[in-house]
């Protein structure tokens, strides 16, 4: 933000400056709402015709050449959809919890370097703003679950909190063995730690044992925390109906949606950011062309990311409640514990070679060790009598 | 011209005062609980501040503020199992029906 | 930064009254959170940033969210409690104690030297690696102590809740 | 070679440390973690018993006795610095490794006999911690240090006894147990607090100012009594071991000690509890010898001798009318560890020590057999229901035999070789204890013999108590049955040494470093033992062996002989009734004294004063003070009740009340402040 009021002040120093000020506030702002809201828009198409192949189905393929204008034409109709309140909701949070929930999401972007320097603010605790943001959702969800009296949205309300709660700790926890490594909480650095080596890839963190064990961790927290399959259980719509968002309809339940698919892309970037090397890949660096490589490099790996996401809630089956819990406190969060300790190894030891074979020795047994103590009663075999 | 320090400790203490209010009028221990967190946060608002202005350079004090949030939190969670265990006992968090110990 | 500062106040103390005088607990905890997020501002302001990042991560994600889930369990899901009890007593001798106390604090403040001491301007940014290194150099005991407080507090308070539930099986 | 024995020493502590951890991990461990609980005590216990066995080997290369030590400073206050250290000599080395290999093998056994109890985790945390304790007791070279373990061996006998505590005879006899001991630890304390008094250390041996090798010096100060320094510590001492040794009149805890699981009164009543007591006498043998000759021996020596020998006797006698299988091995032991401390009293370190090494290994087998045979008859204790049992466990039966025979005193098993030297020491000193031991012996015999009989020969009694009507429904389930393999395989092993230890008492005397002498009347002294121990095995076969008992409900034919006799020593020579009606009668006497005297003495006195105070006060009012005086007191007690009242009021108990008092010392505070400054 500083360096675009700088460069807008050079660039135009007879303009006065409270409207320099200004336009450097809205120029990062206008372009986090116009291009990720574009990517918004079009997720929700592609996870439909996605979801669509996925179910041997075409998916909408009727607005536009091969479906493409869907999305405008979804915007339309919720915009001109009626907005029901509920007679007894409380009004004051029924409305402001869909305003709250969008909020979250979009403050995560301001610490996402999208090339090199391009970032809206580099903060020097970056990756623990776009944690501790991300934690606000939590009290939209709930705002929404209980203003809407409704026990479905209660319940589903309940169920968010809890869910996000405990998926935090892990996911935290894992962002801190990447901050361990890079030795700074700035994400502008942490990505310029990642850049180097063979076409910029070979750094990358997800390239070191306890990256991999990292980067899966935050995958998975960042699909509970966004409350996308297979964790979708404040939504799941054959025990509690729309969830949190049942008594909610028109533009503030598209609010929800985008705040949703905000959060989850917010999740993407970070995991991006943190774990596949930012905007690093061939050819990126300073510079215009290598400015836009990078981005392209960026937004490809933000969109592979959100592919996985949709690959992955197009595949798997929802996870029950005791198991979504057990999971995240019984799992992740000793995996994430470990994978601290690994990263501390691999600070110690020297030389590579056997750094790489140690912490990958230690993971492994923790891993193995893991999966033992956590692995159920082995099911009963089953006879089927109409096979 | 900038915030002088007196500003900060002022601000502390109105919002001191105010979780004092609340901690004291309400009969709700949820609330009550609350009030002490205001004051908690209060008081942290003031170590913060005295840093910013007097010792700058070394960060002990946001350090003790670190150490003050985690047994304000430790505090949070046992006071609300506490009122949480009170209301299974009472059917109620009223403090004022809990007086057990009335001399 | 002077309009910063008498905007995030105004905000902060109007979430410490809202939170503490609503009738509906769960309008006191969403203005607590204002409250939160208001001092949060604040460290920002202050330069603190870690402490800011740390404000929220742990009041308005944890404890918030703790006050929340004890009013749900607490069988109060709508949040309301009885009839106002403006004019007893209890109400009039608290906040007059309150706001005596407020008065006299402001008295002390005022009448002291560090009152007028503006900040030293240094660029010097006490960063969250400064505030690292600290913890785990000079400060290591302290912090041990703080990680042992919270595990007995966690056993504790699960212990304290979940004792009736046993006696009750 | 000598550093190598020093280096040894420095690592002594291993030896109770290992248990130790074990026992700290095992407290650790979940309840259903019960094989590796089991695993783990085993498993410290043998690598204790490594180490033991090393630095026995050690020891044993030494063609003269050797002593290393390894002090170190515990903490100071003043000028003073408590040390405490460990020891390795032939007394420890082979006390150290007697204590782990027996109890190796009593874990191994209680393995099988804890089987089915549900708190198995939480009985081998407790015998490790047993073992550590015990072990710490051997190795220390430092008085506290031994005092410490020693009391840690009575907490840990306590846990143990009462391991069953919902049985209220088992809680009632781990408090005894406790108890007892404890009244022998007041007198061990303060021979402790003397010796530290005296001596300004408490180690035991360090390089000529430890303790014991002052003790030529203590015996030339005057103590209590007329007697030396050293014989007074050696006398509270030996209250002490008493205590923990069962001697006479502190013996009454042992029988009951039977409550515990039968490993636990196993590793009690051999390797552990009781031996602490006269391994400490050894230990500490230099002050009861000290100032004293063969012809004018110091009163502790006596003392040690006579009670050591009444005790032999005493419990011999009560031994012969017990019907409970393990009650009778409880006095045997009670008479045995007589035998050794009138070893002790007579001078004779050696036979004494020896004694206790090879009774700890038969009367190991012994007990563990006798809870192979509880177990094997489901949990039967009585020997009248017994019987016949050579049949259904002919392993149990021939170790036992074993361990009988060394008990009696038959050659060549170890028990005949011991007895045998522990009575030609003391026929050298005294020919009354003589007597008495000799006495013992002959019953010692024939008690096991009545024993055996009872228990192994004859038919089955077992089923009379559901007589024809079980039988008659096809319960085949109650016939006794043949042990596992982890309940025999300890009693095979010990009976080995109870055969075959017996020849390595020369060998022992000379490790211990004692000079070979020709002692007067040996032959008469063997003889004579060797025929008394079969005139009891003949006399036990004559009463039981003949005609073996058919019915468990069959009079006693012991009973039928002795008659009012028998009655009184199956009821233990009534000792503790006679504590009931004399020392806890007494004492609850005095206390309703005390409470007499103070209600009418001292209260009296109180009154008297009052009613002075009165009368003139009374005056004071005839004289017209009236007014002044009552009317004072009376607002005095208003002002106190009313502002009782007051204070009362302020324990509201809201808690708002209090924030609120808070609230305003806090606003009184400010204001004190503002107008200070």
């Amino acid at each position: 933000m500083e360096k675009i009021y700088q460069l807008l002040h050079a660039l135009l120093p007879s303009v006065p400056v409270w409207t320099v000020w200004i336009a450097a506030f809205l120029i990062p702002i206008g372009f986090i709402f116009g291009v990720y809201l574009t990517i918004f828009a079009f997720t929700t198409l592609v996870e439909r015709k996605a979801l669509g192949r996925i179910q041997n189905r075409y998916g909408p393929n009727r607005v536009g050449p091969f479906g493409i204008l869907q999305p405008m034409a979804d915007g339309l109709k919720i915009l001109l959809k009626e907005d029901i309140v509920p007679r007894a909701a409380d009004k004051f949070s029924h409305f402001l919890a869909p305003v709250l929930i969008v909020v979250p999401g979009l403050l995560v972007y301001l610490v996402v370097p999208v090339a090199p320097g391009m970032v809206a603010v580099d903060l020097k605790i970056g990756v623990l703003f776009a944690l501790a943001v991300g934690t606000v959702s939590v009290i939209a969800l709930f705002m929404a679950g209980w203003a809407s009296r409704n026990k479905f949205s209660l319940l589903g309300a309940m169920r968010a909190v809890a869910q996000v709660v405990s998926y935090e700790v892990p996911t935290v926890m894992a962002g801190v063995a990447v901050i361990m490594a890079a030795g700074t909480l700035s994400t502008l650095t942490i990505v310029e730690r990642q850049g180097g080596g063979i076409l910029n890839i070979s750094n990358w963190y997800v390239f070191r044992p306890w990256g991999l064990v990292g980067f899966v961790l935050f995958v998975i927290g960042g699909l509970a925390e966004s409350a996308r399959c297979p964790f979708d259980l404040p939504e799941a719509e054959s025990e509690l109906i729309g969830g949190y968002h049942t008594e909610y309809s028109g533009f503030k339940f598209a609010l929800f949606q985008m705040g949703e698919y905000l959060a989850g892309m917010a999740m993407a970037g970070v995991t991006v950011t943190l774990f596949l090397g930012g905007y690093m890949g061939p050819g990126s660096g300073p510079g215009l062309v290598g400015g836009l490589i990078s981005m392209f490099w960026f937004f490809g790996k933000l969109t592979g990311m959100i592919a996985l996401n949709i690959w992955i809630r197009g595949t798997w089956p929802r996870l029950r409640v005791d198991q979504l819990m057990g999971f995240a406190w019984k799992v992740l969060l000793p995996l994430a514990l470990v994978n601290i300790v690994a990263v501390g190894l691999w600070h110690f030891l020297t030389p590579r070679p056997v750094a790489w074979v140690v912490t990958t020795g230690w993971l492994a047994i923790w891993v193995v060790v893991l999966t033992k103590c956590n692995a159920g009663a082995a099911l009963e075999k089953r006879e089927y009598r109409y096979i | 011209m900038s915030i002088p320090l007196g500003h900060y400790l002022i601000l502390a203490a109105i919002l001191f005062a105010v979780g004092l209010a609340g901690a004291l009028t309400r009969k709700n221990a949820i609330i009550v609980l609350m009030g002490i967190e205001v004051m908690f946060n209060s008081a942290i608002l003031n170590l913060v501040a005295f840093w910013h202005y007097k010792h700058f350079a070394v960060p002990t004090a946001q350090l003790f503020a670190i150490f003050a949030i985690a047994i304000a939190a430790a505090e949070s969670a046992i006071g609300l199992a506490l009122v949480i265990a009170v209301y299974r006992h009472y059917q109620s968090v009223d403090v004022d029906k809990m007086k057990e110990l009335k001399g | 930064m002077n309009i910063a500062f008498w905007i995030i106040s105004a905000v902060t103390v109007l979430g410490a009254l809202l939170a503490v005088t609503l009738r509906n607990l769960v309008h006191c905890v969403l203005a607590l959170i204002l409250f939160f997020i208001g001092i949060a501002a604040h460290y920002f302001l202050l330069r603190a940033d870690f402490l800011g990042a740390v404000q929220i991560l742990i009041y308005v994600g944890a404890v918030a969210v703790l006050i929340l889930f004890a009013i749900m369990l607490t069988h109060n899901v709508t949040g309301t409690e009885g009839p106002r009890e403006v004019l007893g007593v209890k109400w009039w001798s608290g906040s007059a104690i309150a706001a005596v106390l407020a008065i006299l604090l402001k008295k002390a403040i005022q009448g002291d030297a560090l009152s007028a001491i503006l900040p030293a301007g240094a660029k010097a940014h006490s960063s969250a690696a400064e505030i690292g290194k600290a913890l785990v150099a000079g400060w290591v005991v302290p912090l041990e102590a703080i990680a042992i407080l919270l595990t007995a507090a966690l056993i504790g308070a699960v212990v304290i809740a979940l004792e009736e539930i046993r006696k009750s099986r | 070679m000598d550093q190598h024995l020093q280096d040894l020493a420095r690592q002594q502590w291993l030896i109770p440390a290992i248990p130790l951890v074990a026992a700290a991990i095992q407290s650790l461990l979940p309840r259903g973690a019960r094989k590796l609980s089991a695993g783990i005590c085993i498993t410290g216990m043998g690598l204790a018993c490594v180490l033991a066995l090393r630095a026995f080997v050690a020891t044993l290369g030494h063609p003269e006795a050797v002593r290393a030590v390894c002090n170190f400073t515990w903490f100071e206050f003043g000028t003073t610095a408590l040390q405490l250290g460990f020891i390795l000599d032939p007394l420890t080395a082979a006390m150290a490794a007697m204590v782990t290999f027996v109890g190796f093998w009593i874990f191994v056994n209680a393995t099988g006999y804890m089987h089915e109890d549900e708190n198995y985790t939480r009985f081998f945390c407790f015998l490790s911690l047993f073992a550590a304790a015990m072990l710490g007791l051997v190795v220390s070279n430092n008085i506290l240090l031994l005092f410490m373990c020693w009391e840690l061996v009575g907490l840990c006998s306590y846990l143990l006894i009462g391991f069953w505590y919902h049985k209220p005879s088992a809680a009632a006899a781990c408090k005894k147990a406790f108890i007892t001991t404890r009244i022998g630890d007041v007198g061990f304390f303060l021979g402790i607090l003397m010796l530290f008094w005296q001596t300004k250390t408490l180690n035991l041996f360090n390089a000529g100012t430890g303790a014991l090798e002052q003790a030529d010096k203590l015996a030339q100060l005057p103590g209590w009594f007329g007697w030396s320094v050293a014989t007074t510590i050696a006398v509270l001492l030996f209250i002490g071991a008493m205590g923990k040794s069962a001697q006479f009149p502190l013996h009454v805890w042992l029988p009951d000690a039977m409550e515990g699981p039968t490993p636990v009164s196993a590793l009690i009543h051999a390797a552990t509890m009781v031996a602490a007591g006269v391994f400490m006498v050894g230990r500490m043998f230099p002050l009861f010898i000290a100032g004293g000759s063969v012809e004018h021996p110091t009163f502790a020596i006596d003392m040690v001798l006579y009670v050591g020998a009444f005790t032999a006797l005493f419990s011999a006698t009560i031994a012969v009318a017990q019907f409970d299988i393990k009650r009778v091995l409880a006095y045997s032991t009670c008479s045995q560890l007589g035998f050794m401390v009138m070893a002790l009293g007579a001078g004779g370190l050696v036979p004494g020590q020896f004694h206790l090494l090879t009774h700890a290994f038969f009367k190991a087998l012994l007990f563990l057999g006798s809870g192979c045979v509880i177990i094997g008859t489901h949990h039967e204790q009585d020997m009248r229901k017994m019987g016949g049992l050579k049949k259904y466990m002919p392993i149990t039966f021939w170790c036992y035999l074993a361990g009988m025979l060394a008990l009696a005193g038959v050659p060549p098993f170890a028990g005949f070789f011991s007895k045998d030297e522990v009575l030609l020491v003391t026929f050298q000193r005294s020919k009354l204890a003589w007597g008495m031991a000799t006495f013992a012996a002959f019953l010692t015999a024939f008690y096991m013999t009545r024993q055996m009989f009872m228990v192994f020969a004859g038919k089955w009694r077992g089923g009379d108590d559901h007589g024809h009507h079980a039988e008659a429904h096809g319960h085949g389930g109650h016939e006794p049955h043949e042990v596992p393999w982890n309940m025999w395989l300890p009693i095979a092993v010990l009976s080995l040494f109870a055969i075959g230890l017996g020849f390595y008492g020369g060998k022992y005397a000379q490790y211990l470093g004692a000079e070979e002498e020709e002692l007067a009347g040996k032959t008469l002294v063997m003889g004579l033992s060797v025929a008394v121990g079969t005139l009891g095995i003949l006399l036990g076969w004559v009463l039981y062996g003949r005609k073996t008992l058919v019915h468990a409900s069959d009079p006693d034919p012991l009973e039928a002989k002795l008659g009012v006799l028998f009655t009184c020593l199956n009821r233990k020579w009534y000792v503790d009734e006679f504590y009931e009606a004399t020392i806890i009668r007494a004492t609850m006497a005095t206390g309703t004294v005390f409470r007499v005297i103070d209600k009418r003495v001292v209260d009296g006195i109180l009154h008297s004063i009052v009613w002075v105070v009165r009368g003139i006060s009374h005056v004071c009012r005839l004289v017209g003070d009236e007014f002044f005086i009552n009317g004072g007191f009376d607002t005095g007690c208003q002002t106190v009740r009313g502002s009782g009242w007051l204070m009362s009021k302020l324990q509201s108990g809201r808690i708002q009340t209090y924030f609120r008092i808070l609230g305003l010392g806090t606003i009184i505070l400010l204001v004190v402040y503002f107008l200070k400054s």
